[in-house]
């Protein structure tokens, strides 16, 4: 019930919102006060959740088209709630973002991004490949709207490129939806088999791997994370993209073990390309977004990497760095929109010397750079260590990509953090530009906070994701 | 049941349809295609009756009451539309409505 | 809990404690209580540090090795990493040298770094520094290791680039940390292989676990280490980060760059001494490694005009001894050479720092000279540590290289003799270098002008007492700490440490004390070389090819940048000119270009003629029925 | 004997059924058609009373007959002569195509029908006096069948609001432009 809960608050939450005629201010509080509570149930259901067992539960599953074994079934395992966690405390702060910097048309923005968090928190507890979809593509529905909406000069573009790349993954995944389903005899994720047809796991698979996106499928990233407005740039790489891992958890690898076998290498190759190209072009991006989100890609290859060497060690470190992404990128992020607000544009060249006068911009924005970077004793390193050790095991060359982008990953992030802090003030920094509000530090640093407890204890995500803290044996089917 | 099996009123059934099929799809005046569409709705409720009298299940006829009462409605607007096509002194002719043209 | 792991626990948390105290204290608190909290965490760290070290003393021989888990930081499945800390003699005296070390440099900060209008952040990372390198030392398991050791090039690159707006800095900052990751990274992938291999990364069951895996496993695991060791300690080919690292406050260079941070990697190759032994020839590498730095870096300190530059490349050189010794198996007297060199070293610096301050932060020796008369405290503590530098008896350099030395002789075969060779080069180059900076420096005439001579005039010219009282300290312990090994009548210093890392190789009696005359005699002729080229107003250096080679470091950060920086750099324009626009973004234009196109011909199928429409649903209906009767 | 009336029966029946549909389809003034479906529809509801289906042949007959013909009837009436409209005319492919189709699809029927024929196309089920009554067809709709029922109602009322739309609007714009000309 409690999973039912998660899903219905915030979409609830955002018909209110949406509805009752409250003045701008008024809206802004309402959604954050749902946003809140939203986390506040979270809270709940990590309290009630047994940790020990790990396997599927707080669930609910109704019958809903019986005939061709549809249900409303529901439920959370240790990696979801997880997943879920850095989804309500990401919206949240997103949200206040959207609050704190005022939006165009409240009620409909406030209304759109409180039904996306439904949406996604939907996604990762979909225990129904027809409720999975539909969350799926419920989870599009906001993102359109926001970025062609309220993105910048260049949305109307952005907005196209990202509704052809997902519909194209979406109609394929339907495709193998139904083709699974037809072919199991029901949609249940929980009693449904294995299935060793390629070509239902590929429809899956491109699907996941434009949201994520993976090294090909990425050419939606560039404009839709600079166009979108930065809040939704910031639940779009932190908590949307996952829900490609968790497809990949909870679907691809259990049901087409034979395909995915099959498939490995290629995967595991894409995601090391993508993972250097990536960091690569982060390395020579000129504007911050484009740093953010050239080095989200790169991450989500570093993810994908641990996620197919389907073992212990890549498993649990891809969902500890899949919840370590979402708040690292968030708070960039949410950063760079700070610091966009202030200079008036995020072209490196014009900025500079913030640092001087501004010492908490300096430390928050250190301390997050810090931690994307994955500077030894970071949960992202953590979490970067296991994937690398995890994914040696298919293979000497991916341990040896991971450390190379580790060197990179030094490389792109630093020079964000200089161009932003060190040497003279460029052009576009304002003498009065200001240190950050106490409200903007009331919005990043809980997610910091979240990024450095998991530092002090990264175990707490990468020992109780899966049922017994046995990832291979979950993706292999045999505790389904 | 004495008389014909049920296929046979299957037979008609099907053939009406095709007569009807072949109305909408030959004449040019909306009225009759009107006309030839209840043909088609027609054979379709005898088929319907006819398998529920073979199944001895009545929802087959009720059934074929919803479809009578869809065939009211449609003949409401059908010929609202007709009325208002004439209204505006169009053509009565289903060729000349191309309006949507792709 | 062990009382002896109470205090290490105490040493490596009441620095971070510090370091968050005063971080979210921010500007409640005065600049002077953030120096006070940073000196006095560190001083408690000492406390607990000796308290670990005096209790660890009072067990038996043979019981002096403590694992304390706080609990589990890291699991997967069957992989488990614990937040641990290892007490044993090793790294007791590690505690020992870098909490006590540090806490007299951060004491030291405190005066050179009044007025500077971010102290508070300064000494937030110097405590975050000092607790790192404590986790560094008291790791207990490789993983933690590793965790210290990038957080302490984290602190190097803060502490680096503390002056954020010098251009200068910031890149040095940057490229440290480069070179660092780089090294982090290596390191890393000789971890994957150790888990994999051995499925643990707890120092004990890795050491029983090496010897039963394939040498080739041994070797690029040995290897990984070594990269990770010599890009931290600044040696040849990793070395070009350090000479510009000395950007950062000169008591930054102190503590990290010559004291503690740098001395990383030997700390390294004797902690794990087992897995190298089980390699052997990367131990020797790392042992010739270590020759060809002390020997570089000792000919290319001697083109420098930057005092602290001069001392960052005798830092280089010093390692280089550290390393070599190492790599033969002589750990005791490379942990040896590493806290003898951390006191001297860290005075030089530090008496350096009190010149640049007295300067008004001038550091080109060419605009120094005579200041002899107008620092004379200074000049003495300087002059102690640049004879305990060359290694002149009784001071502390002396016990510690010539133990070094001598145990090169007796490794004997070409290896040995070779590196023993280099090691006297080395000597000799120390003697030069050392001395010319020291001439240089105080010696001949003043050359400062009149009213900055006035204006120091006054008698506080030394700086105040916290910077006074940590130079004297260091001055003693430069002078007396070598007496903790004397060659033939006792080794109390080599006993300790020996109890967590066997050496390999015992010079005799006879070995030592040959070597040290040698030794000395080629100090002392690079001292006398050095005084003649002052007297005579030249270089040591006089060929012009010569000195412009060596002054570009060997071309080695040109080397750097043709290889790897351009090819990177050069590669991301490319893929972003030639795939990420032209592939990915235009394909996007092609796509919507295409559905268009083929949007406009279906539309054409859309006839508006309402029979059409009929007729195709009529065949569409007629195929349909087709395919349910056949798939029936 | 029985038999061979209620044969009798179904031949004329479905003689007239043929007959009316062909007149519907081919006749060209649509009056005339109009008034063949009546006959269409007569004949089928002798059909549905073969099929004891006693209240659906009535229905036919009130509902069907009764009133929506009626409609229809009045709508011929009103467009007057210019209902008339070609026959066929447009491309002759056009009238291939169809007749095709429609063939098509009634060989697909009859070839369906044939390869069922053995099943038990032939024996229908025993049925009660009451199958087909109003009662039991009444009790069906408020039971099993409700949600159909009420969605059914539904769109009758649509329809009805969208015939008195169709029918209205341009009226309205006619008065207003006229208002606006004086």
């Amino acid at each position: 019930m409690l999973t039912t809960a998660l899903i219905l608050l915030p979409v609830l939450g955002a018909l209110v919102v949406a509805i009752v005629p409250l003045p701008r201010l008024a809206t802004a509080g309402l959604a954050l006060l749902v946003a809140l509570l939203e986390v506040g149930l979270w809270i709940v259901a990590a309290a009630r959740f047994d940790w020990d067992s790990g396997g599927l539960q707080l669930g609910t599953t109704r019958e809903w088209v019986e005939s061709v074994g549809i249900s409303y079934s529901v439920g959370l395992y240790g990696f979801s709630l997880w997943l879920v966690g850095a989804t309500v405390i990401v919206s949240a702060a997103a949200i206040g973002y959207a609050a704190w910097v005022g939006r165009e048309r409240p009620r409909a923005y406030f209304a759109l991004l409180l039904f996306l968090t439904g949406a996604v928190v939907a996604t990762f507890a979909a225990q129904d490949l027809i409720v999975f979809y539909v969350a799926f593509e419920a989870m599009l529905i906001p993102l359109y709207v926001l970025v062609g909406v309220w993105g910048g000069a260049r949305r109307q573009a952005a907005t196209m490129t990202f509704v052809v790349y997902t519909m194209v993954g979406s109609l394929l995944m339907l495709a193998s939806v139904v083709a699974f389903g037809v072919t199991q005899g029901t949609f249940s994720l929980l009693e449904s088999g294995t299935s060793d047809n390629l070509w239902i796991f590929l429809g899956f698979a491109i699907a996941f791997a434009v949201k994520a996106p993976l090294f090909p499928f990425h050419g939606w990233l560039p404009l839709a994370y600079r166009e979108a407005p930065v809040e939704v740039a910031a639940v779009l790489s932190a908590v949307v993209s996952k829900t490609a891992i968790y497809g990949f958890l909870r679907i691809g690898l259990p049901k087409f073990p034979e395909p995915v076998a099959d498939l490995t290498p290629l995967v595991l190759v894409l995601a090391a390309a993508g993972l250097l190209y990536g960091s690569i072009l982060a390395f020579r991006s000129p504007d911050l977004r484009g740093i953010v989100a050239y080095s989200s890609m790169a991450q989500m290859g570093l993810i994908t990497l641990g996620v197919f060497a389907a073992n212990d060690l890549g498993l649990d470190g891809s969902v500890l760095q899949a919840v370590n992404h979402a708040l690292v990128s968030a708070s960039m992020f949410l950063l760079v929109g700070m610091v966009e607000h202030r200079c008036g544009t995020g072209e490196l060249d014009a900025l500079g010397g913030m640092a001087r006068g501004r010492p908490v911009l300096a430390t928050v924005l250190l301390v997050a750079g810090m931690i994307a970077l994955a500077v030894p004793g970071s949960t992202t390193f953590a979490g970067e260590f296991l994937i690398m050790t995890g994914v040696y095991g298919e293979g000497w060359g991916y341990a040896a990509v991971v450390a190379l982008a580790i060197v990179l990953a030094a490389m792109y992030t630093l020079r964000l953090i200089s161009a932003v802090l060190h040497v003279q003030p460029g052009r576009a920094v304002r003498r009065d530009a200001l240190d950050l509000r106490p409200v903007e530090v009331g919005l990043v640093v809980p997610l910091l906070l979240c990024l450095l407890v998991l530092s002090a204890w990264p175990a707490l995500v990468s020992q109780s994701s899966f049922p017994g803290d046995r990832a291979s044996a979950f993706v292999e089917g045999s505790s389904r | 049941m004495s008389g014909p099996g049920v296929g046979w009123y299957l037979i008609l059934s099907a053939v009406v349809f095709g007569t009807g099929a072949l109305g909408v799809m030959l004449r040019r005046s909306p009225l009759i295609v009107l006309l030839s569409l209840e043909l088609m709705l027609n054979a379709a409720n005898l088929a319907l009756i006819a398998f529920a009298r073979q199944q001895g299940d009545l929802d087959g006829q009720v059934f074929a009451l919803a479809v009578m009462a869809v065939a009211a409605a449609e003949v409401a607007i059908g010929l609202g539309l007709i009325v208002a096509l004439a209204r505006r002194d169009l053509p009565l002719d289903v060729d000349q409505a191309s309006a949507l043209k792709g | 809990m062990n009382a002896a792991v109470t205090g290490a626990w105490v040493c490596l948390l009441a620095p971070l404690a510090g370091a968050l105290a005063i971080t979210l204290a921010g500007e409640r608190i005065s600049r002077r209580t953030a120096g006070w909290i940073s000196t006095l965490t560190t001083f408690v760290a000492f406390a607990g540090a000796l308290d670990a070290f005096i209790r660890l003393w009072a067990r038996n021989h043979g019981d002096r090795e403590v694992l304390s888990t706080a609990y589990t930081w890291l699991a997967a499945g069957d992989f488990e990493v614990g937040f641990q800390i290892l007490v044993d003699p090793l790294s007791t005296v590690m505690m020992l040298v870098v909490s006590g070390v540090g806490g007299l440099i951060v004491w030291y900060s405190m005066g050179y770094m009044a007025g500077d209008d971010e102290e508070r952040r300064y000494f937030a990372y110097m405590s975050l520094f000092v607790f790192s390198m404590l986790l560094l030392v008291e790791a207990g398991n490789f993983l933690l290791l590793l965790v210290g050791w990038g957080l302490v090039g984290l602190a190097s690159y803060l502490l680096i680039g503390f002056w954020h707006e010098r251009a200068e800095a910031v890149a040095a900052a940057k490229k440290a940390f480069v070179v660092n990751a780089f090294g982090d990274a290596t390191f890393a992938l000789a971890l994957v292989l150790l888990v994999w291999e051995t499925g643990t990364l707890e120092y004990p069951s890795v050491f029983e676990r090496v010897d039963g895996l394939s040498s080739t496993i041994v070797t690029l695991v040995a290897l990984g280490l070594l990269g990770g060791a010599v890009a931290k300690s600044a040696q040849i080919p990793l070395h070009t980060w350090l000479p510009d690292a000395m950007e950062g406050p000169t008591p930054v260079s102190a503590l990290i760059h010559a004291a503690t941070m740098v001395t990383a990697g030997v700390y390294l190759l004797v902690r794990t001494s087992p897995v190298f032994e089980a390699a052997v020839e990367i131990q020797h590498l790392a042992a010739i490694l270590g020759a060809v730095t002390l020997v570089a870096a000792g000919l290319i300190a001697l083109v420098q005009w930057d005092i602290k530059r001069v001392i960052a490349y005798s830092t280089m050189s010093q390692i280089g001894y550290m390393f070599l010794a190492a790599g033969i198996g002589a750990y005791g007297y490379a942990i040896f050479h590493l806290m003898t060199h951390a006191f001297f070293k860290a005075l030089l610096f530090m008496s350096a720092g009190v010149v640049i301050h007295h300067l008004h932060g001038e550091q080109d020796i060419r605009r120094m000279g005579g200041l002899r008369a107008v620092l004379p405290r200074t000049h003495v503590a300087f002059g102690v540590g640049t004879l305990a530098l060359v290694g002149i008896p009784p001071l502390a350099g002396f016990w510690s290289k010539d133990g070094i030395i001598a145990s090169a002789l007796a490794t004997g075969g070409v290896l040995g003799w070779s590196l023993y060779l280099a090691a006297l080069v080395g000597a000799l180059l120390t003697g030069m270098y050392a001395l010319r900076l020291y001439f240089a420096v105080w010696q001949g005439p003043p050359r400062e002008t009149e009213d900055e001579a006035h204006t120091h005039a006054s008698g506080q010219s030394e700086g105040p007492l916290s910077m006074l009282v940590p130079v004297g300290v260091l001055t003693c312990l430069s002078t007396i700490g070598g007496l903790l090994v004397v060659p033939g009548l006792w080794k109390p210093f080599e006993h300790w440490v020996e109890e967590s890392a066997e050496a390999l190789v015992h010079p005799t009696v006879a070995q030592d004390y040959a070597t040290s005359v040698v030794a000395v005699a080629l100090g002392l002729v690079g001292v006398w070389l050095a005084r003649r080229a002052f007297e005579h107003g030249r270089q040591l250096v006089t060929d012009p090819t010569a000195w412009r080679i060596l002054e570009r470091k060997l071309y080695v950060d040109e080397l750097y940048d043709a290889v790897f920086y351009r090819p990177a750099a050069a590669l991301a324009v490319t893929l972003r000119q030639d795939v990420e626009g032209p592939v990915v973004e235009r394909s996007l234009d092609e796509i919507g270009a295409g559905t268009l196109h083929a949007g406009g011909e279906l539309s054409r199928a859309q006839s508006g003629l309402l029979r059409t429409y009929a007729i195709t649903v009529a065949f569409a209906v007629s195929v349909l029925v087709v395919v349910f009767v056949a798939v029936r | 004997m029985g038999d061979v009336l209620v044969w009798l029966i179904w031949f004329l029946a479905a003689g007239g059924l043929l007959a009316s549909g062909a007149a519907v389809v081919s006749v060209s003034n649509p009056f005339y058609s109009a008034l063949a479906l009546i006959a269409n529809l007569a004949s089928l509801a002798v059909l549905y009373l073969l099929l004891s289906a006693e209240f659906l042949a009535a229905a036919q007959v009130l509902v069907y007959a009764g009133s929506v013909m009626v409609m229809f009837l009045f709508v011929v009436a009103y467009l007057g002569g210019r209902a008339d409209a070609p026959w066929a005319g447009g491309p002759p492919l056009l009238r291939t195509a169809a007749l095709v189709a429609a063939i098509a699809l009634l060989v697909e029927v009859v070839v369906v029908l044939g390869l069922a024929w053995g099943d038990n196309l032939s024996d229908p089920a025993e049925i009660s006096a009451a199958f087909g009554s109003p009662g039991a067809i009444g009790e069906l709709f408020l039971t099993d069948h409700l949600l159909a029922f009420e969605i059914t109602s539904i769109v009758l009322l649509v329809a009805a609001v969208g015939g008195v739309i169709l029918g209205t609007t341009p009226r309205r714009r006619g008065e207003n432009e006229h208002r606006r000309e004086a």
